[in-house]
């Protein structure tokens, strides 16, 4: 009698409070399948964001801090900075992380930090019931714009991949997402990548992982991953934005 | 032998497990509701199971296990 | 009168439409009416409750530990508040999704198969009309009328097409509690 | 006008609105979100601007930007939202700018709840912010004076040019409630000749600043202020008392706690005790010698101040009574809204404990 | 030991460095920005962690990071500076984290003025951010007990899981005066078992948090913060009297007021007026009793507050007196720092009135 | 009688705090000119950071507010959202704006803020006595950097005009100095058109000026132009970085 | 005829007007000191001033005026 | 004893650093000392000053609004404290850049011409060494042999060579005040 595939140790035996075929729970499971899979459950420090995943830290099977609504990175750097042996992840959402955060991230990413940043970006604010986020796309209804995001009202979407890259001290970055399978197993090796370059000291790895949220885009799950993969995808183009150890593509 | 668990309090009948599998097996019980008030997911078929595992791979909710027994 | 009635649910499930009908109709009435909601962490999935008080003089809190109405459209909401509604009370089950009794001998309890009936009257959807109008039936917290129109009105326009079902859902809700008398 | 069943916090939107808002930026957080999503709507049709903000930081700013125009700027948060503006409060206040800002209080610290919560008193009343400043701060306990307040914050705002702050906890904006849309009272305002409008023809420029590198301008304009907020001290000056002419115990609530004593008082009389409600209506400028008045009368055995929080206004409640009679606390922390039930087991103790 | 010259903002550091702070984080600022420039020289030296942050906002939420992990952390700035760290510092403490924060005030509001300043008393003492939280807040008026409070204030942060404030004016941090690095008394602290520094073989995992959803939850932990709370006020506090036994009037002041007040006493008893000086040393929790207790004594005829603000203590003044004796006010604002000469003619004028 | 060169009008007749030869003094001659020139001044309204420009609102002979630290962006859009017909620029310093002001400058050009941000990259903390800013040089001393900023601790500098140039809201973005005329007229022509391109509505718009700071670079002005020429311009090319109009170089 | 204004209570003796001068006719007055202190700037040789403009251009402090006379 | 001093001037021209040595000194021969800047908005070119106290007693008040002792570096200096100086007090005039003469007879002024002294020792920048000379020379708040010491200290190790010209200036800004006994 041998597993084929049981919940990794890295998450604990917790219901999770994500709506339907929210992408926050598969997410989750990869991370934590990686740190395992890396033996840094006992090592790794984690910082959840104010956002859905503002629960994370109950369920991970380690370590973890609850930061201010945008200031992981800060946190982390608190963390890293003086744990520099230890890993330690961000895991924030885009209204965490490009809007309220944009000064913490691009400064954590500036100095190098050795954290990773996992980044879900689903295009709205889930947590506080579908404000526009500064990822949302152009023609996006969300209940701040809810006629569609316009770029002459509020611009257009930030790609935080691309705005990060452009920072020394960022040496990985990467775009994936979890609507299928093969998509799936490259967003757990890109995770996988940035916490391997992470404790090899190379600086700041950003993973992206576009992501749905059924509820607040008023789609099935099954929607919206068609959608992402249609609309989505189109604007955040997937794959590696930058990856210093192997010259960007 | 392949079993496969599903853990059906947790699950929340999103679909995304079936919209993987690669022999179109998983499908919701209209006839169950759990106590969260959805109607679970289940395997119609068992036997065509070949145990590649995506479907548990991308549950959100960790609500499938899947073993060689 | 004074109607202090704790409407739950799963979220989706109308239990807080439920509630705003009938302020909206107490309003109407010339009741003192305040609507309070109650949501937890989850988006999707998760339980919401409003608390309704209709009145006929100033309401001081919106909110109380005893209701004298309950409405629970699913188990979580049942477990929650039957203990706490207040001898003599009324408690309401969508006995389409909740099989569980209630113990209690000190209050009124109808079981309303509310899918069942929507399903019936050909709007599955309109589970919330047929407990609305079992409600109603039960408490005459309002007049039928009042509901009606304000049926009528929330599917002016585009929508028209909707109102006789919902309608008939409500008048079906209504119905069904007779038997209770 | 007839009654019209409203939402909390799209009341405050509303209002604000009817009160010639010319701007709204804000962030998202609950339990207020339905404001800028109502101001996203509402706005741009009557043709006035909406920005949703990348951060509270930025509302705040962006408010200051536009209240410097001469504009009515307005920004609304919830508790962690409101620490985040305390900088631009205090630039705000500095620049003598007025602005409308709503805190539809949680319970904290920290990330706490998202449930209803009165945890920002303090914060609210003694500038959260540096320096020698106070926000004027109105405290519905319904939905109707919500209505009322939030339209005529504005005026009192450019009245005094100082920002305004509705102190709401939570569940007033969630509250759904008959109100009527009658026009409250307007001032005669000073015109604003200070803003930087561009300087069109106007021989110096106008700068407007909180900067003041002598020590002595900045005492002098710090002197100027303190008399701005005397002035609102004497005039502004609100309360609610419901029964204290006789009564043996006053409690002292604002907000939902004030609403729910309501029913405690009726309670309490039909049980043959003579209870009394004190509610401030301006948390700042408190109502001190109206408490203290009330108080004060022989009939007045006690106080009973009911918060939810730990207990923040009881330092004005103190502070008005001088001593004069023992003052009981009953509060419920982190969004938990206390119940009738509750205020007259706390209001009996009390009198118990006073025998 | 042998005294040394030192100024004010570099003892800040180096008694921190001697207090084993394992790391600091802060934005530079002016009065204060020899802490972080001393700070990037010395900590690396000692091995420990020195980083300048992007803003204040990023610096308190790194001293949140560290602190979590059972680390002494340390932040400095000045008034707006800390305005931003409002809603860090409401974290810090509803996540029961312990931490030292320094902030060397100056004249706001707003950008204000670089001079020294007292007015951020409300926002240290009554907490700025949201929420029911208080900062311990310890007030030294020489350089002298700033060395000895600042390695103190890493103990009782630890000791009590609570944030530290230690509040200066801005001419504290620029003062040079000898001063004694004399050992501080070291508490047996607690174990720091909550502390996230990975797993490591622990069953579950450590969570710090202030998030709790349920709003009964969230009254416990605030009700757990609560009774910490008193047992601070029962334990810490700290004043200074002089000759306030057989005084007529009784100044209160803390930090360089306070000082100066020595050199007003020594004046104002050779002219024949009995004067006391009553120097809160922890501002929260406020040396209340003992003041009333002074101030209750028949020799007492008054109370003159006297403050680099319009007048913020004065609540707590006022609020431990309880209206037995008149409290007058002198106060200067916006960087003003009040002479000896001007304190005299307030004290006088003020016995003046009293008759 | 004829005036060759006279102070511009759009500058008051008030002597400037300003140390010896800092460039803080010839960009605000720029920026007046510009006004002047393009007939602006009645309708213009600046906003100063905080920084050694906080003064900036006293020298110029227009109307302006000043702004917290590092909000000038924030407080622009809420000039600009309601007077979208009139110009409306910051000045900011290299603290004010990359470091503590991150967050509203990247948003204000996502957005595409039509206002006009004139940035000041001196590479330090002036007004607060020499602190290490995020642009900084490596190796550079500063106050907070003593033996000169080294990456691994700070991080490399950031070039904010490529970083925002990755945002579509920016739609020009020019990097010049003022160290000699050649280059002081191109200053001024950027800023010009930096203007012409906010009355025309195009969208965010960013002039960044290497400057000096004598008095913290610890060096005579003349030093520390050669140093700016040198050291500086290697670092952050001089240069159009973004153009919308005029495709990117 | 060129005239050259300098404003000398206003020069901060930066002397950056003097580096860009492309006829080098300018230089700090060693006999002077103004009231902020110092050696203020000055023109040594007007007849070679060819009226360029550049000093005044250059100069941060607006110092230098130049007129046609 | 109880000095006040005020000792100011350009930024860069060592005001401060005179107040420091003072204070230093004081603090050796076991006086109570205090010193606090005062800066003015501008980094560079603006004027400084501090304010110092020494006294044998334990000192209250740091600053004061009338000095015993003034030490004008330069005419603004000069200017903002000249009045505000102690009916006899001393003031001490950089005479090299102050050619202003103090109108007030209640008080001993000094003008010390410590740029030319400086540059006949041969250390230009020495001007406030000199001016601590001359101060100490008329106050003799503190022993010639403790700045000495100080002065030998400050320059100990690589910069050593500088001693003597520093010593030097010191010396002569003594030996010029002998002129007013
Ligand atoms: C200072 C502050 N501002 C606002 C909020 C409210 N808030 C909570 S979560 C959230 C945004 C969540 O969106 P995102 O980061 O995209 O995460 P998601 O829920 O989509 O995963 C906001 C605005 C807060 N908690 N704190
Ligand atoms: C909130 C806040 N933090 C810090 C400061 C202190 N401060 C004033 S100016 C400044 C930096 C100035 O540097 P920069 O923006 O580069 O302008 P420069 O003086 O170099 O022109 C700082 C940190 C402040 N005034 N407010
Ligand atoms: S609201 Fe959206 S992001 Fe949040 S849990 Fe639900 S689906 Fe996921
Ligand atoms: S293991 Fe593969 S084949 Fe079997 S049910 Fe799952 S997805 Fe389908
Ligand atoms: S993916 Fe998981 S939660 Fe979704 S339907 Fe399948 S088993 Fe249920
Ligand atoms: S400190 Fe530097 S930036 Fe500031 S005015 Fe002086 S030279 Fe210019
Ligand atoms: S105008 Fe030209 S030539 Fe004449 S002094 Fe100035 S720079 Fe020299
Ligand atoms: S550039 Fe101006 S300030 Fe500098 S030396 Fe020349 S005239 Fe004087
Ligand atoms: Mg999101
Ligand atoms: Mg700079």
């Amino acid at each position: 009698m041998a597993y084929i595939y049981k919940r990794s140790e890295g998450l604990r035996d917790i219901p999770m409070h994500y709506c339907p075929g929210c992408h926050h729970g598969i997410v989750h499971k990869l991370v934590a399948e990686v740190l395992e899979e890396m033996d840094l459950l006992d090592e790794v420090i984690g910082v959840c964001p104010v956002g859905c995943a503002v629960f994370a830290g109950d369920y991970f099977n380690c370590d973890f801090q609850e930061a201010a609504h945008g200031r992981a990175p800060a946190v982390a750097t608190g963390i890293k900075r003086t744990h520099p042996n230890q890993p330690v992840f961000t895991y924030q959402g885009d209204g965490d992380l490009a809007s309220i955060g944009a000064g913490e991230i691009v400064h954590a990413a500036m100095r190098g930090e050795k954290f990773t940043t996992v980044f879900i970006n689903n295009g709205i604010y889930g947590m506080t019931g579908g404000q526009m986020a500064p990822t949302t796309l152009i023609g996006m209804k969300a209940s701040t714009c809810q006629d569609g995001r316009s770029a002459e009202q509020a611009g257009m979407p930030m790609r935080m991949s691309e705005m990060l890259a452009t920072l020394d001290g960022c040496v990985y970055a990467e775009r994936v997402c979890v609507i299928d399978i093969p998509n799936l197993n490259k967003a757990k090796r890109a995770i996988k990548k940035a916490f391997e370059y992470q404790m090899a000291g190379k600086g700041f790895t950003f993973i992206e992982v576009l992501s749905t949220c059924p509820t607040n885009w008023g789609m099935t799950p099954l929607k919206a991953n068609q959608f992402l993969k249609e609309k989505m995808a189109a604007y955040y183009q997937l794959g590696v934005v930058k990856d210093t150890a192997q010259e960007v593509k | 032998m392949i079993r496969l668990t599903f853990d059906t309090e947790r699950c929340k009948a999103c679909e995304l497990c079936a919209a993987v599998c690669p022999k179109h097996i998983l499908a919701l019980n209209a006839d169950l509701v759990n106590l969260k008030g959805y109607h679970p997911m289940g395997c119609i078929d068992m036997a065509s199971c070949i145990a590649c595992a995506s479907c548990a791979k991308m549950c959100p909710d960790s609500v499938i296990t899947i073993e060689k027994i | 009168m004074m109607i202090k009635l704790i409407s739950a649910g799963f979220g989706g499930q109308g239990a807080l439409a439920i509630g705003k009908n009938l302020v909206e109709a107490g309003m109407r009435e010339g009741l003192e009416v305040t609507w309070t909601p109650s949501y937890g962490p989850e988006m999707r999935g998760g339980t919401a409750n409003c608390s309704v008080v209709l009145s006929e003089k100033r309401i001081g809190s919106p909110v109380f530990s005893s209701p004298t109405d309950l409405i629970a459209l699913n188990l979580p909401s049942l477990n929650k508040f039957a203990g706490k509604v207040k001898p003599g009370g009324n408690i309401f089950i969508n006995s389409s999704t909740v099989s569980e009794k209630v113990e209690r001998s000190d209050v009124n309890v109808y079981y309303v198969p509310c899918g069942e009936i929507a399903d019936k009257v050909g709007n599955p959807k309109a589970v919330n009309m047929v407990m609305l109008g079992a409600y109603i039936g039960v408490s005459e917290a309002v007049k039928v009328e009042t509901v009606e129109t304000i049926i009528r009105e929330m599917f002016a326009g585009a929508k028209e097409k909707y109102i006789p079902a919902n309608i008939a859902a409500f008048q079906s809700g209504i119905d069904f509690v007779k038997q209770y008398e | 006008m007839a009654k019209e069943l409203w939402k909390g916090n799209e009341v405050i939107a509303e209002a604000a609105i009817r009160a010639g808002c010319d701007c709204y930026f804000g962030y998202p957080i609950t339990p207020q979100s339905e404001v800028p999503e109502y101001m996203s709507v509402h706005m741009p049709k009557h043709g006035r601007i909406f920005v949703q903000a990348e951060s509270e930081v930025a509302a705040i700013n962006m408010v200051y930007g536009a209240a410097a125009c001469g504009l009515r700027a307005m920004t609304t948060s919830s508790s962690p939202g409101i620490s985040l503006m305390q900088e631009g409060i205090s630039y705000i206040a500095g620049s003598r700018l007025p602005a409308v800002i709503v805190n539809c209080m949680r319970g904290g610290p920290g990330l706490g709840t998202i449930q209803p919560s009165q945890a920002d008193y303090y914060q609210s009343t003694r500038g959260g912010g540096h320096g020698d400043y106070r926000t004027i701060v109105l405290a519905p306990s319904n939905i109707q004076e919500l209505a009322d307040f939030v339209q005529e914050a504005f005026d009192i705002a450019d009245y005094y040019r100082n920002p305004v702050m509705i102190a709401v906890d939570g569940m007033i904006g969630q509250i759904l409630e008959p109100i009527e849309w009658r026009p409250v009272k307007r001032r005669e305002l000073p015109p604003k000749d200070w803003a930087t409008t561009g300087k069109r023809g106007r021989k110096t420029p106008n700068l407007v600043t909180s900067l003041f590198m002598d020590p002595e301008d900045c005492d002098r304009m710090n002197q100027l202020m303190g008399e701005n907020l005397k002035r609102i001290e004497e005039n502004e000056t609100r309360y609610e008392a419901i029964g204290c002419d006789d009564a043996e115990i006053i409690l002292v609530a604002y907000g939902t706690p004030a609403r729910i004593i309501i029913s405690v008082l009726d309670e309490l009389r039909t049980q043959g005790i003579k209870a009394g409600l004190f509610r401030p209506i301006s948390l700042w400028p408190f109502p001190e010698k109206p408490l203290h008045d009330y108080v004060a009368k022989d009939n007045v055995k006690l106080v009973l101040d009911v918060e939810m929080s730990l207990g923040q206004m009881i330092d004005d409640v103190r502070l008005a009574i001088k001593g004069k009679k023992p003052v009981h606390f009953y509060g419920r922390a982190g969004g938990i809204v206390p119940t009738v039930e509750e205020i007259i087991e706390a209001a009996k103790k009390a009198l118990k404990e006073a025998k």
